[in-house]
């Protein structure tokens, strides 16, 4: 406990750095270039209090969240099949390295189509860019299981789901976990800015609307507002996964 | 006071753009500002940093962003409309002849809740017409995905700002399709507002380039009316340079240039056509321009 | 029957067994001798599947197979008792009665409910072991394959140890392929003694043997054993020339 | 030898399945919604011949992989470092979150102003894109590093710098390599986004202008300009990597 | 000189030492022999500094120390050759001679050419052993600590490797704290024999020794001490009540 603690104050301690460096920002370069975090702040909670941030929030946490586990969750079985059938894996890779390094302008006219403007265009967005990152780590986490394991559980007869279960889920979270860090961080992201590009609504749509008014610090407080949620969800989705890396790993003896 | 080194002028991605374009070109600016250059933005950000680090301090662009910036605290300064309104509903519907056509209607229109829609929104308002209620209009990002889609069949009606509007007649006639202008918004707004015009984008300035250099407000004053003219008289040589220097489709510009109302009026003298203009901004989204009125000393005279 | 006939193995850089053939019978104990890195590892691989012969055939009629490996491959992230929990789970025994029957053993293998629940990482090396040996026999196999199992324990658990699997094999039938260093254990243990020789192994030496406990007894039998010049040949041969 | 022209064989097949899914859309949704493969390579082809590709691929290649080597670079030393000294792991975790997950909006203008529109301000996008990637994977492979061998280098007397070549950065290889697969596939992204939204030049430049011309088989001939280079440049930078951990990977027994 | 003084170890369940003294002089060789988890391995990670103690000190007075770990701790991606060399970089030793050095050592370890290419993974479990004793010899130390480091070795390498480490505690001063389970290999090596108990580990019982390799002699005196009722209970204790 005292540990988590002193885990959670060092976080708040980097989270303090940014917010400096951001006030030094805006000192050094003035409002149009950085608004006051104070000046954010107020607005932050002036969308809370008007209600304005709630149905925002709701249609841009669907797109983020909802995008990202449909992604994520396809992306990590579609890795571990391929980990485990070379030739589906080898077939694979180049077309989820090209999945995620085609920019979106090539497929938003047809995401628009599919899905309508207003519609699931940003929950696919969001979806297409975490797949491929998840995939690539459950992959390549498959291929580094330990065998000699995998070796003892087919000697012991072990059903796929045990093995699984057992062995490869365990050994894909330490791969796993830095992969959807990045994928999570980026479907909120990556969801806010397919908003903002597709005419959407949510938390990009409003993002759009200020920036159109050039107002720069209600910009700020809903990019502040689309981190701290993000943060939250860092918190309430992977914590869980962190913990059982750093209480289950073979430590250093104690003594 | 000496010769403005290094002056990079911004220009806005209109099409009436090309009278500042043809002034430097003809060397109208060399005395005031030798070796100024052009370049486009495309995006408000560029816009910023430009004028926050002082690079760019002379720009053209759509007229609410200066009255915005100033409201907000950055000294800009209005030195003339060039261009009176280029926006218009393209329609592959034949039902649609007037605006009140629209009524029911799918439309899809560009930059929500910024000028182009906040216009049709006026418009719309003084037509009677609630466009979240009575249209059923749909946005996307850019003018250029709305100009696609009506291209490819995939919409029947959009709002469309040229050139986009043009080359979008032109791909679909391609295809054997037909596409036309069924409304010009800006007849549509001078039916509400006066005058069947709107000073929808001009040239702006930084004050302290008007405090270092009033010669190149001088060599504006003087030079502008000249390009227009010959912007209007030599349409073939304006899509040349258009080519050259703003990258556009030259069969495209040209034919798009009877629908940009292209023209250099003093702002101080369009003060209450622009003001007309900020009202009805003002009215539906008051934070689109900062809030108010932009002051006198905005409008600079010729 | 765990049969082996006419069985080459190669690796890249040559064969490791060539033309064997060895048979284990129910209720047989057969003990592998040999010197380090002869093939005895690579021998149990193709018994139970995990490797196949290069030419040849390895038959195992045998129903359920269990494999104590050279090193004891736990699963780092499970208590002890989990692991041995897994190879009842395997077969489909329910978590209760896996948990049950493996806490049973584990106990009869000196191992306090305290160290039942210690993840791999604070087990010692002997502990280990003694829970891969376990996970191995709580499934009441067949066949057991066991690599050296006991080189990590001490006299005392060794001997245990030693005894529940001879009382296994005499008594339910159980048929073993045992592979030690220890001439004193083989001697103690086997029903038959297999001495093979440096890579590629062959059989330089089988005989059918009684297992004994008293230490004077197996001690001859140890020293007959090794005064074989075949024998002394294969496990005494100096390491370097 | 046999297996890797075994692995390109599949690779190829997977490419050829995404040219068939292209050609199924274009024929389903017409020239206007997604152009046909066909024009497009003819238009790539034509870009090329007339050395139109060279110089914008100049731009868009220092922006690129610039960005990606400097953002590799320090991401990877800075998350071995936060491995290996908690406290700062704990401080820069949040950090590096809210890095990914603030939308480049928020600091675009202050690229701008620093780097110049013509200048590296895509580069400095894609860095900062990149880095909290790979030392989000770095610093869980520092994490996940096997502690006996740890110990055992230390009672060896290694030095940091020969524990680092011997054992952790061989350990690193698995973890970083889909980390840094991702990572260079965003950053050719990115950095063709950042051009296109940025006013630079490059091939983002190109593409904006392309696409203010409504010419969507130039747009897609220039997008697949991207992607196949992002495929080279997976092939040259990433394969020595998955080379070794191909052969160094302890395989099942032969035979 | 490596000493314990008044050492107490304790892990989340309970000490494994308590109020332990010891001390290893140049030139000796101790031999520890205890019950599996009784806490040896624990001694000798306190002993090179691994683990600090809960309470009272380790002093290690020696220049070198190298340590042969229970497992062979070999690090995957490299040759044999390289694992041992590793050990002599670390030391500031030049590549060149690192790696003749080391292909010395393992060549009369029993190690072919081809071997000493070979990954751990290509090794048999007694050769991944072979790697790991070299990769803590060649560098020539002053302090040995070898947990049962002869485990997985056949009968004429651990008598090879015995006499190696013998030799080098008598010539050259080399102290040496060896664990391990064979008590006829401690009879065999040792200068001085300490057995420890179950755990918390205490001494029950610490006697000279004179090194000796007459099977027969070895063989009694291996009798002998497992006839004192304290070893007897120490090491040959029924493993559950
Ligand atoms: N990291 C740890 N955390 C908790 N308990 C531990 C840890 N490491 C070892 N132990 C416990 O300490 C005791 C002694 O372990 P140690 O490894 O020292 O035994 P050992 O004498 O070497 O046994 P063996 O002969 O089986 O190798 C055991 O009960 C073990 O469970
Ligand atoms: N995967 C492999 N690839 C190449 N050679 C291998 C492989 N596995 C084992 N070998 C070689 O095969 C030979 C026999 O290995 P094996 O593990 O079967 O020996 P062993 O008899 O079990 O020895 P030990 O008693 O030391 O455990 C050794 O020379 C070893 O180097
Ligand atoms: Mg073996
Ligand atoms: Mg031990």
């Amino acid at each position: 406990m005292p540990m988590v603690v002193a885990r959670g104050a060092w976080g708040l301690l980097g989270l303090a750095g940014l917010g400096l460096a951001w006030q030094l920002g805006h000192d050094a370069l003035g409002p149009f270039v950085l608004p006051s975090p104070a000046e954010t702040v107020e607005r932050l909670w002036a969308l809370i209090v008007t209600g304005q941030a709630g149905p925002a929030l709701a249609v841009t946490g669907v797109n983020a969240i909802g995008g990202f586990l449909v992604g994520a969750l396809l992306g990590a079985a579609l890795g571990v099949t391929a980990g485990l059938l070379t030739p589906l894996g080898a077939t694979l890779r180049p077309v989820l390295t090209v999945m995620l390094g085609v920019p979106p302008i090539a497929w938003v006219v047809l995401a628009l189509l599919w899905f309508g403007p207003r519609g699931l265009a940003p929950a696919f967005t969001v979806s297409i860019t975490v797949l491929p990152i998840v995939f690539s780590a459950a992959f390549q986490g498959i291929l580094a299981r330990d065998q000699k394991l995998s070796e003892m559980a087919r000697v012991v007869g072990a059903s796929p789901l045990l093995s699984f279960r057992m062995l490869l889920l365990p050994q894909l979270l330490d791969p796993l976990l830095p992969a959807l860090a990045t994928a999570l961080a980026f479907s909120w992201k990556v969801g806010v800015m397919a908003e903002v590009l597709g005419g959407g609504t949510g938390i990009g749509g409003m993002i759009a609307t200020e920036r159109a008014h050039l107002d720069l610090a209600g910009t700020m407080a809903w990019i502040l507002l689309v981190v701290a949620l993000l943060l939250v969800c860092d918190g309430l989705l992977l914590a869980p996964m962190r913990r059982f890396l750093r209480t289950r790993r073979p430590a250093p003896a104690a003594g | 006071s000496r010769p403005v080194e290094s002056l990079e002028i911004l220009g806005a991605p209109n099409a009436a753009t090309i009278v500042l374009v043809r002034l430097l070109e003809a060397g109208g600016l060399d005395t005031a500002a030798p070796g100024a250059t052009f370049r486009l933005w495309r995006d408000t950000d560029e816009l910023r940093a430009g004028l926050v680090s002082g690079r760019s301090r002379l720009i053209t662009t759509p007229t609410h962003v200066p009255a915005n910036l100033a409201n907000r605290g950055m000294p800009l300064r209005l030195l003339c409309i060039l261009s009176m309104g280029h926006l218009s509903i393209v329609t592959a519907d034949d039902g649609i002849r007037s605006f009140a056509d629209l009524r029911g209607k799918p439309v899809v229109g560009f930059f929500r809740n910024d000028m182009p829609d906040l216009v049709f929104r006026a418009i719309a308002k003084r037509e009677g017409i609630d466009p979240d209620r009575d249209i059923a209009l749909t946005y996307v990002q850019t003018p250029m995905e709305a100009a696609q889609m009506l291209a490819a069949g995939r919409a029947a009606t959009a709002i469309l700002s040229e050139p986009p509007a043009t080359a979008a007649i032109m791909m679909a006639q391609q295809q054997g399709r037909t596409l036309r202008r069924a409304v010009s918004l800006q007849e549509a707004w001078g039916r509400h507002f006066g005058q069947p015009r709107i000073p929808m984008a001009g040239v702006a300035l930084h004050r302290s380039l008007i405090d270092d250099s009033p010669e190149i407000l001088a060599a504006l004053r003087a030079g502008l009316p000249g390009a227009r003219d010959w912007v209007l008289a030599d349409r073939k040589g304006a899509a040349a340079l258009a080519e050259q220097r703003m990258q556009m489709r030259p069969a495209v510009f040209e034919r798009s240039l009877d629908h940009l109302h292209i023209d250099v009026a003093p702002a101080r003298a369009m003060k209450g056509e622009l003001e007309t203009f900020y009202k009805a901004i003002l009215d539906l989204s008051p934070d689109a321009l900062g809030g108010r009125l932009p002051d006198g000393a905005f409008y600079l005279d010729m | 029957m765990l049969r082996f006939e006419d069985v080459t193995l190669r690796y890249d850089d040559g064969p490791v067994l060539a033309g064997f053939d060895l048979a284990v019978a129910p209720g047989e104990l057969v003990v592998l001798l040999g010197p380090s890195g002869c093939g005895k590892t690579s021998l149990l691989r193709l018994a139970c599947g995990l490797a196949a012969p290069s030419s040849g055939r390895v038959v195992n009629g045998f129903g359920r197979t269990a494999v104590v490996f050279q090193e004891p491959r736990l699963l780092p992230w499970w208590p002890a008792l989990d692991n041995v929990a897994f190879a009842l789970a395997a077969q489909g025994v329910t978590r209760a009665t896996a948990r049950h029957r493996a806490r049973a053993l584990l106990d009869r293998f000196g191992f306090t409910d305290a160290d039942t629940r210690k993840r791999p990482a604070a087990l010692s090396g002997g502990m280990q072991s003694r829970v891969a040996i376990a996970r191995a026999l709580v499934v009441r196999p067949d066949l057991v394959l066991m690599d050296e199992p006991f080189a990590a324990l001490d006299v005392g658990l060794r001997r245990d140890l030693q005894d529940l699997v001879r009382a296994a094999v005499t008594e339910t039938g159980l048929a073993a392929l045992f592979v030690t260093h220890d001439v004193t254990e083989a001697v103690r243990l086997a029903d038959r003694l297999v001495v093979l020789s440096a890579r590629p192994a062959r059989i330089v030496h089988d005989e059918r043997n009684q297992p004994r406990d008293e230490p004077a007894a197996m001690f001859r039998a140890a020293a007959a054993l090794l005064d074989r010049p075949v024998v002394r040949a294969a496990l005494l041969a100096p390491a370097a020339g």
